[in-house]
């Protein structure tokens, strides 16, 4: 049976997304393994149950990527940081040396507000970007900015096989 | 230059003096009882005395120990104390000198605040006019130094320390005539003797009061050891916020100097040596020795990696002997009297006596002096007089931050260096704190790390990033946003920063979180699960999301 | 040098090797091809044990020693790599990481930084503690050189090269504890410091980029430390 | 070897500078006075300033950053002008029992300032020490270098309110 796997994008810049798709020939062999559940990538609007693997890029900056990555966890056995803004908070968590409306202020201060309807309903920034793993319990981190098709599909296949892998070896903080 | 003639001479003029049957009014002129005003009391019993014609004599004396309860004043001779003396109480206090105390004025003395003691290093304390060496001279000052420049030779000196057992006062408990050996032995011709007075630990006072009651007492110890080790020069590292004890050592200095105990041809022989005293500037980590070096030397109080030890490379360079006032203190009587008198005090491995500052939610506070061995329960309870009224003992805490606090159930432990070691806590320089049921005991451990973070030098990692990593997880148990997970980094931190630091400040900052983990696990969790402070200190914000 | 310097035998990870006596573990070590990480620690440069990275057990005692001051004795057995020594280099690396503001990517020193390599050498992955966020400022004021104290780590090297090799002493540190920073003069914009020679030998040291070359924006940054041990031969000091 | 030492001319004609050169020439102008050349310095003047980390550096032939992170390092100096009134809470253990937090909370209340600032009329200082030493009086405020034990938060509010109103 193939695995379920979903990838998820919260507060970053969609770079871990781009190295994903840089995988190129080889999803298709790994989509003789996995069913894509759930991706910015596809139609799903709903996080379904019981997914084998999720690969989370992003922070948390939000309380929607809060509540998001709790109910992703609950229904995620495999729960993987990819990236540096999931792993480290990274360019996201720069803002958190400043308060939220000090920051708000600076980007739209000065802008008539013609529409403020606009504003409803979007999400609030929380006082603090957070790695995904100081908000929910994190199982494979994968730092990098982003990291490389090669490190995600040795990752995939490392994790199909039930191996442990040895992240540290194949990308760091930045690469 | 004076002789062991004249010092007799002084002695005795002193001593005639008293016999002459004047009363003596002794006021405490220690930082505590000064605080409370006794300089003007001391003002008005002498204006009284003066003016109704009664022939006494009014002193300012040192610490007499029991500090709750001054102003303090003593009468001698009767040995009657007065306790909260007031200028207003003048009268009362000289009407003792004709008829016996009034029925409120039991003497104190027969207390067991006072019986339970034994002095050695406060033998002077609260008895002698620290400002006047004749008084020092008259209770056997300087006897020892003249004993040992003038019938022992510099080996036999630290032979008598080592024979005595006497171990660092300050903390560590390193033996002190083993110290003394290595410096006497190290190679070089310049070498120093420090005193360390940089009494860092808060809660302890006891350096301050010995400096500001009998001064004397540890110039004569420094010089001493400076003919044990054979130095030329000697530094006292004192606190800034111990003005008064600068004062009156720099007086002592100069008394010392006009008669010949420091300087050259000490005591009529070849022996040249003098002091110069180092004021700190604020920085707990001084109290490290290669910090506190560091600091005299003009420069920031970082710590150094030790090998090599100040023994054989300390200030400038040069073979440094660095004690603490209250070991040098003990030095005097111990060459006066013996090594083996010394010993014979105390417990097999720790020797002699110990001062201690008692303070916190206890009934008398202040500062005592016991022999080695007695158990804490009889300082709280019976020396301390207990918890005040409708308080609950919850723990005492020793060494201060770097020490522990320990609970009721292992009050009987016996107040030696390696039994307070055994139960989670050290000796330390000797503060002892009694805590009760309305102090929370992770709020007492944050305090600590907060005091460690922030006195941190900033030169080592574990230290500098380690105690700032531990206080904020404290704060966020205090404030009820802690989960599971903070408290595993807790312990993890506690461990490493204790393995990894540089000096001593580091490795023993995590002890106040160890022993509260250790005996008050409980609040702990109630704290990070229940979201509950059962001492009602915290402030706990529920709403707070906990880390996983 | 004495010709006749005594020379010690002791045990590195189970290899014997022979060193002299003035020695640290460290050098005994690296003459051996035994890595011990260091950060702290630059060849030319004196020692001050600081970052504790270096740290390693000797038998018989359960104290740990850092190599880089700890002078080799005879018969001396030393282990470099235990579990607890690899879990206290993470946990250093790990508080390191988390005291400032290091955001890799954005780095001028990103894939040249000795505090990136350690973290991925020692297999470090994430941060288990909690980032501080602290609100540090950046020096652009000096016409050649930038000075970032958000990924500053307190090695001293920039002081202790300024003081000892270039003789300007223009580095010091100020404050104490986290609050600790490195400083131009008296703590004034680098650009306006009276004793600076602009030689950029602090910029060299820097094993991370808090402290890079206005003209390396935008390249991947090497470090050039080697000169020090250069300088420190034609000066007739020791290697 | 050090070449013939020249030394900086005095920085202005008050007299307290003379008090401050007597303390570096008390010690041969050797580096090692610094620290007690800031003394010197706090004492005369109230606080150190750049000015006179100047000077004193130069006398002593001690680098400027060095001198600043000498400065730095040690609580007892202050970079800033004191107000003219001090309050100083001691947090010593003793004193923390006895609840100096919440002495501290009320002064930062009535003053407006948090522990270690002036207010901006400079009328006082709010600061705090490791231990004084008297802890039997625990908890323990100075004012003015007025020692006052067994102090409490309305005694200190009033107090306070003194020095502001005045």
């Amino acid at each position: 049976m193939k695995k379920k796997l979903a990838t998820v994008w919260l507060d970053g810049c969609s770079g871990c997304h781009m190295s994903f798709l840089d995988m190129d020939e080889r999803l298709i062999d790994l989509a003789e393994h996995f069913d894509l559940v759930y991706s910015p990538i596809v139609d799903q609007k709903i996080f379904p149950p019981d997914v084998d693997i999720s690969l989370v890029e992003g922070s948390v900056s939000t309380d929607a990527d809060e509540h998001k990555i709790k109910l992703i966890r609950e229904r995620t056995a495999t729960l993987v940081s990819l990236g540096d803004c999931a792993v480290t908070g990274n360019v996201p968590a720069m803002r958190n040396a400043f308060t939220v409306d000090s920051i708000l202020e600076r980007a739209f201060g000065d802008r008539p507000v013609t529409h403020p309807e606009i504003f409803q309903g979007l999400p609030k920034l929380l006082p603090r970007v957070r790695p995904i793993h100081e908000v929910v319990k994190v199982d494979v981190f994968v730092p990098g900015c982003p990291p490389s098709a090669d490190t995600i599909y040795t990752l995939l296949r490392e994790l199909l096989s039930g191996g442990s892998v040895d992240v540290a070896r194949l990308t760091r903080f930045g690469a | 230059m004076i002789s062991v003639e004249e010092l007799d001479q002084i002695a005795e003029t002193v001593r005639t003096e008293r016999a002459q049957g004047r009363h003596q009014i002794n006021v405490c002129v220690a930082a505590g009882c000064l605080a409370l005003h006794s300089d003007t009391l001391k003002g008005a019993l002498a204006e009284r005395a003066q003016s109704s014609g009664i022939s006494c004599q009014v002193r300012g004396v040192g610490c007499m120990g029991l500090c709750s309860a001054g102003p303090l004043v003593s009468v001698e001779p009767g040995a009657i104390l007065f306790q909260k003396v007031k200028p207003e109480d003048a009268d009362r206090v000289l009407d003792s000198l004709k008829a016996p105390p009034a029925k409120q004025h039991t003497d104190l003395r027969q207390t067991p605040f006072f019986k339970r003691q034994f002095n050695v290093v406060l033998e002077n304390s609260g008895k002698i006019d620290p400002e006047n060496i004749d008084e020092y001279i008259a209770e056997g000052g300087y006897r020892a130094l003249f004993h040992a420049l003038i019938e022992m030779t510099p080996a036999e000196v630290v032979q008598e320390v080592a024979s005595s057992g006497l171990r660092g006062r300050g903390g560590g408990g390193y033996p002190t005539g083993l110290k003394w050996g290595t410096v006497a032995k190290a190679h070089g011709t310049i070498k120093y003797v420090i005193c360390n007075a940089d009494e860092g630990d808060p809660g302890a006072f006891m350096d301050r009061s010995v400096l500001e009651s009998d001064p004397h007492r540890v110039l004569e110890g420094m010089t001493i050891a400076a003919y044990a080790v054979g130095a030329s020069k000697g530094y006292i590292y004192v606190r800034a916020e111990y003005p008064l004890a600068v004062k009156r050592l720099e007086r002592a200095i100069r008394e010392a100097r006009r008669l010949g105990f420091l300087g050259s041809k000490i005591c009529g022989t070849t022996f040249e040596f003098d002091i110069e005293i180092r004021i700190g500037a604020g920085a707990f980590v001084c109290g490290e020795e290669t910090a506190l070096i560091a600091s005299i030397e003009g420069m920031r109080g970082t710590p150094q990696p030790r090998p090599p030890y100040p023994a054989q490379s300390g200030l400038w360079e040069k073979p440094t002997l660095i004690n603490n006032v209250e070991t040098f203190a003990n030095v005097p009587p111990i060459v006066r009297r013996s090594g083996a008198w010394y010993s014979a005090m105390g417990t097999p491995k720790s020797k002699g006596t110990k001062v201690f500052a008692l303070t916190g939610q206890v009934k008398n506070t202040g500062l005592i002096e016991v022999p080695m061995g007695v158990t804490l329960r009889e300082i709280v309870f019976d020396i301390g007089g207990g918890m005040p009224e409708g308080r609950k003992f919850k723990a005492v805490q020793t060494g201060g931050p770097s020490g522990g606090c320990i609970p009721e159930q292992c009050l009987d432990t016996r107040v030696d260096y390696e039994s307070l070691k055994e139960v989670g806590s050290i000796m330390g320089s000797g503060g002892m704190i009694v805590i009760d049921d309305t102090s929370c005991m992770v709020n007492v451990a944050r305090y600590f790390m907060e005091f460690c973070m922030s006195e941190s030098c900033g030169k080592c990692i574990p230290c500098r990033a380690g105690t700032a990593q531990m206080y904020d997880i404290l704060q966020r148990i205090t404030r009820g946003q802690a989960g599971e997970r903070d408290l595993e980094l807790l312990i993890d931190l506690c461990d490493m920063v204790s393995a990894t630091s540089l000096c001593g400040l580091g490795q023993t900052a995590p002890n106040p979180v160890i022993s509260t983990l250790r005996y008050f696990k409980q609040e702990y969790l109630e704290h990070i699960h229940a979201k509950r402070c059962v001492a009602g200190e915290c402030r706990m914000a529920a709403t707070q999301a906990a880390r996983s | 040098m004495t010709q006749a310097m005594e020379v010690k035998t002791l045990r590195i990870d189970g290899v014997d090797v022979s060193a002299r006596a003035d020695q640290t573990i460290l050098e005994a070590a690296r003459e051996n091809n035994i890595a011990i990480p260091t950060l702290c620690h630059l060849d030319g440069l004196s020692d001050v044990g600081a970052c504790r990275l270096c740290l390693v057990e000797v038998a018989g005692t359960n104290r740990l020693f850092p190599s880089c001051v700890t002078r080799v004795e005879e018969g001396m057995q030393i282990t470099t790599s235990t579990d607890r020594l690899q879990k206290y280099r993470r946990m250093t690396l790990e508080l390191l990481f988390a005291e400032r503001n290091h955001v890799c990517s954005v780095c001028v020193s990103n894939g040249a930084c000795e505090l990136q390599a350690l973290g991925q050498s020692q297999g470090l992955t994430h941060i288990e503690f909690p980032y501080r966020f602290p609100q540090l400022p950046v020096d652009a004021s000096h016409e050649r050189f930038t000075l970032d104290h958000n990924r500053c780590i307190l090695c001293t090297r920039c002081v202790r090269v300024c003081g000892e090799i270039e003789g300007a002493h223009t580095w010091d540190v100020m404050g104490r504890g986290e609050k600790a920073r490195v400083i131009t003069d008296l703590d004034q914009p680098w650009g306006t410091s009276e004793s600076c020679t602009s030689c950029g030998k602090c910029v060299e040291v820097c094993p991370t980029g808090a402290l890079f070359d206005k003209s390396d924006v935008g390249t991947r940054a090497r470090k050039h430390p080697e000169f020090l041990t250069y300088l420190n031969e034609m000066r007739g000091g020791q290697s | 070897m050090q070449a013939p030492s020249r030394k900086p001319a005095l920085p202005s004609e008050d007299k307290r500078w003379r008090i401050v050169n007597g303390t570096m020439r008390r010690h041969g102008y050797a580096r090692d006075a610094l620290i007690e050349t800031l003394h010197t310095v706090q004492q005369s003047f109230g606080y150190l300033d750049k000015q006179s980390l100047k000077f004193v550096a130069a006398s002593l032939h001690v680098p400027l950053s060095r001198a600043y992170g000498v400065a730095t390092f040690y609580h007892f100096f202050t970079l800033k002008p004191p107000g003219k009134h001090a309050c100083l809470v001691c947090l010593g253990t003793a004193c923390y029992i006895k609840g100096a937090a919440a002495l501290v909370a009320q002064a930062e209340k009535t003053l407006g300032i948090e522990c270690g600032e002036t207010t901006p009329d400079l009328k006082a200082s709010l600061l705090t020490a490791r231990c004084l030493g008297s802890c039997s009086l625990a908890p323990l405020v100075v004012y003015d270098g007025e020692l006052i034990g067994n102090e409490d938060a309305v005694h200190l509010q009033g107090r306070l309110e003194g020095w502001m109103g005045s």
